[in-house]
């Protein structure tokens, strides 16, 4: 058996794909947005409550797709609830790093352990797109995705 | 049993392999096993030498000059023309438009055949598996034009339901544009029946023939349609071109497409008159070389004994989808009478993309994902599956692989 | 003379020749000598292996699939379009999108740029010696939409009228289409004045690179140009394949032109929405074995010095230019100050047609006709031209035998 | 010297086009056609009166072009003149068999050997459009050219 295989698809990762964390609908986001990945036809929309500090006071999100791109999305929601709109793109940044196999000096020790399940995408870039979606999604909808 | 191996014998799949230079390749340090060739036919030898040849010693830019080489390339451009004329049994060489490919041969229909002809509430007739190049230029009508598109379903084993089609046809219609074959569900359409029904209520019929021409028998003027599309990647030819034919009363009331040099009669700065069919489509410097290339592909195709081919690959199919059926937690998705061989499937508790994934690292490569029929994907009511295509080069060995792989698949993610 | 020897010591001619197989073949028994490269340029061994190989190994569709090949091919797909980034000088990779040549660069933007914008007497600014491929798709709008074209003249030695250009742009402008290069004259095109005359009005500039890209060093920023169409067949490079640059701001606002795969975000049967660019505009499968082409000529012409190969195009015109003077019945056409290596000219008492058989017998390749510029053969008074136009692998013996083959011309119908 | 070159570039066809004859303006034409090779921009006008015995009474052109068509031109006229349609068809049919080296059984000895100079064009495909496009417009201007 192929060992970046057993690595890509580990324990964590197909947990996170089969019972995802945060999964349902939050009834009052102040934010939301959808992710599409049009090659695959994956989807995931991503739901907030970001508090008056700035911080993620409570996330979800919903989709079908492919076990990388739900597992991601399952452990984004766990790491990013609690967060400052900044701590969260310091950990997406070091996310993307990650996964690509770049230097993800940014991350703490703790997160970096906490993300070491996704690590072994970094050899296979033609899954990259799926495991950054929900973190995208994320982005769009702190930026463009206020519930009005 | 017995007939089919007596037909399959007089096809050597083995021996064309070996004309398969990538086929030898290794992929993650396995064999490489292509069951894409429904995305893109790999090219054999005899092709891609027919291009480097042509392009060291018989080229230049074609029709313009009075020189040798561009005599010499002129001739090969419009022998290719004839190539795909009686590749398609077009019974005159002015009805074959080099494209650049399928996509690009349905686009000028649209453009140059029906756009002009457009009247709000107009309709256009298609089949919900329709490859979505069969169906966004048609869009385009409804966006820009105010045309309606209706569209025919398909059973639920994937075949075309001819009484739905035919009931759907009225004064409204203004084409009816449907795949010879589905590159999702392998099925293969009753063109013959279908123009028929068409024609009998003066409706023109256009086939995308893009997966059909590869491995259906075509004959336009049997066929009795009004046009027909294909590309040259997926018949084991070049990328960059494809062909369209069109009867020729259509061509002469079609407007130009493109504009540009070789397609125009006279130029001036007050008025421009355009050449006939097919130069008329045919603005610029064409695919020169492509031609060439798509060419000796139909000639390589051509050279086999194309029901032992078909047999072959309906071996291949049948093999291989009797052993996904064995697995029991494989849905197919298309079981129509007469299909081609393209398997696609929904894996239980699989994500069509990490099957691939596995797949892959065993040297399988098969596609995942709706390919390009988003419509289709909808009516089954999945996101995506994973699709085998077969080629004249697969082998059963092939098909073992690939089910090894499956196996594998499952015990990773199940 | 020194100093243009110097630098033209830097390029060596004779090794770049002997890397085009095709040179070396015999035409009529004597020695190809290949004076077409305006038409279409021939292609080194570098290109046709490049293709060749990668069809070979790394072939599959590109975008679609999760496998190894498909990855291969994708990233080859994509890095010939950075290929095509860094030679044009553009700011990001999705201002280029791959085309199958240069007139489907210049439709593109009519079709999805300009043409939603045009109303009725709305102008497009051209000049009298435009390629016909940078006029008819500019006349589609005249003759669908009611465009006016509108004409700057060039001087009596070919050169442009910049005062005139600048004259003729007013508000009702939507478009300045120019040619970086005439095919015809060699004329070269201030680009940057005529871009900043007409931003100082608020009109966007397409440059026809066809040849200008061939022969000049094109920096699209330092330009400020809103589009420039490139042709790969001129480039040394596969048929089949071209490019458009396009500013991001404009690219936002264009509609698609061709629709298919690839080009869409999402497809249901009431809906389909559109991909970001470029992908948006290269529906269907693209060329992709001859964007691969395309990027190993590039590659190749960028290998060397190319102010050195411009000099060496240089050095073989003045040669030309001074011998064909000698002869004393030729009236060259085109004498602009700084122009590129191309000769048109008339030979008194004998017509562009048997010239250029008469040549042909001798071995020599050079065009006759209206080289897709009829409003510039009126402008000159001239049914058609002879011309000579030269490639980087000429040589002032190509153009001795090309003289003599005019004496022997002379003979033959003087 | 090429001996196919001086073939074509014979005397014969050399002095027609330079002196072609029947060159001008027919005012009273019944027929007229214009004839126009878009690859070269050449093009020819055929004038010709057709008496009621089906003859061709007079016959002009008018051009410019190549000297093959100049030639061309010159020569049919000078053949035309006094031919019924029937003559003239099958002396065009013979014409462009001649041009392309088939085989040209139609045409009597007579014609033939007026046409011999013409017969070098056999070794010359591409300019075989340059000597028929008189001949086509002749035949256009008799179809459809009739004057009003
Ligand atoms: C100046 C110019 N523009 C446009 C074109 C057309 O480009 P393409 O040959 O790619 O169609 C050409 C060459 O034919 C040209 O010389
Ligand atoms: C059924 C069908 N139609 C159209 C196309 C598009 O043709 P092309 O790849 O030449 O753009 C394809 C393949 O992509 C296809 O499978």
């Amino acid at each position: 058996m192929d060992n970046s295989l057993r690595e890509l698809y580990q324990e964590v990762i197909l947990d996170h794909s089969r019972h995802p964390r945060h999964f349902g609908v939050l009834d009052n986001a102040t934010h939301k947005a959808e992710g599409y990945n049009p090659l695959c036809g994956d989807r995931v929309t991503v739901m907030l409550v970001l508090g008056e500090d700035s911080r993620v006071a409570d996330i979800k999100f919903q989709g079908k797709g492919c076990a990388i791109s739900q597992a991601s999305a399952s452990l984004m929601t766990d790491m990013l609830a609690g967060r400052t709109l900044d701590e969260a793109q310091k950990l997406m940044d070091g996310f993307v790093h990650l996964v690509k196999g770049d230097d993800a000096g940014e991350l703490s020790a703790d997160d970096r352990e906490h993300l070491e399940a996704m690590s072994g995408l970094s050899e296979f870039p033609m899954r990259v797109k799926c495991a950054t979606l929900a973190w995208h999604t994320f982005h769009n909808a702190v930026e463009e995705g206020a519930v009005t | 049993m017995t007939a089919q191996g007596k037909i399959t014998a007089s096809f050597d799949a083995a021996a064309a392999r070996a004309d398969f230079p990538i086929l030898s390749r290794l992929v993650h340090g396995k064999k490489l096993v292509y069951l894409d060739s429904g995305a893109s036919a790999q090219k054999p030898r005899q092709v891609l030498d027919a291009m480097s040849e042509f392009a060291g010693t018989d080229y230049a830019n074609v029709h313009r000059g009075v020189h040798y080489l561009s005599g010499a390339a002129t001739d090969a451009y419009e022998a290719a023309r004839r190539t795909v004329q009686k590749f398609l049994g077009a019974a005159r060489e002015d009805e074959i438009i080099f494209t650049k490919g399928g996509t690009e041969a349905i686009n000028l229909v649209s453009y140059s055949f029906l756009a002009p002809k457009i009247q709000p509430g107009d309709e256009i007739l298609l089949s919900v598996m329709e490859h979505h190049s069969n169906i966004v230029p048609w869009h385009f009508l409804r966006e820009r034009q105010g045309a309606v598109l209706k569209w025919v379903d398909v059973r639920d084993d994937g075949s075309l339901d001819l009484e739905a089609l035919d009931a759907a046809i009225n004064s409204r219609t203004k084409l009816v544009a449907i795949t010879h074959m589905s590159n999702v569900l392998g099925t293969v359409t009753p063109l013959k029946d279908i123009v028929a029904r068409a024609h009998a209520k003066g409706v023109p019929v256009l086939a995308d023939g893009c997966q059909g021409a590869v491995h259906e028998l075509v004959d336009v003027q049997a066929l009795d349609i009004d046009f027909y599309a294909l590309t040259g990647h997926k018949l084991y030819g070049p990328t960059g071109i494809g062909a369209l034919y069109a009867r020729r009363a259509h061509l002469k009331a079609m407007r130009p497409f493109n504009g540009g040099g070789e397609m125009i009669r006279e130029v001036t700065r007050d008025i421009v008159t355009y050449a006939d069919a097919p130069a008329r489509f045919e603005a610029g410097t064409p695919p020169i070389i492509e031609t060439v290339g798509l060419a000796a592909a139909l000639d390589y195709l051509s050279g086999f004994d194309r029901a032992a081919v078909k047999a072959h690959e309906q071996d291949l199919y049948a093999y291989a989808r009797s052993k996904i059926g064995e697995l029991g937690w494989a849905r197919v998705i298309g079981d129509a009478p007469g299909k081609g061989a393209i398997l696609s499937f929904e894996a239980e508790g699989m994500h069509a993309h990490d099957l691939a994934t596995i797949l892959d690292r065993e040297g399988v490569a098969v596609r995942a994902g709706h390919h390009c029929a988003q419509v289709l994907m909808e009516r089954f009511g999945v996101g995506s599956t994973t699709r085998a295509s077969f080629g004249l080069y697969n082998s059963r060995a092939d098909v073992d692989v690939f089910i090894a792989g499956l196996r594998k698949a499952r015990e990773i993610l199940g």
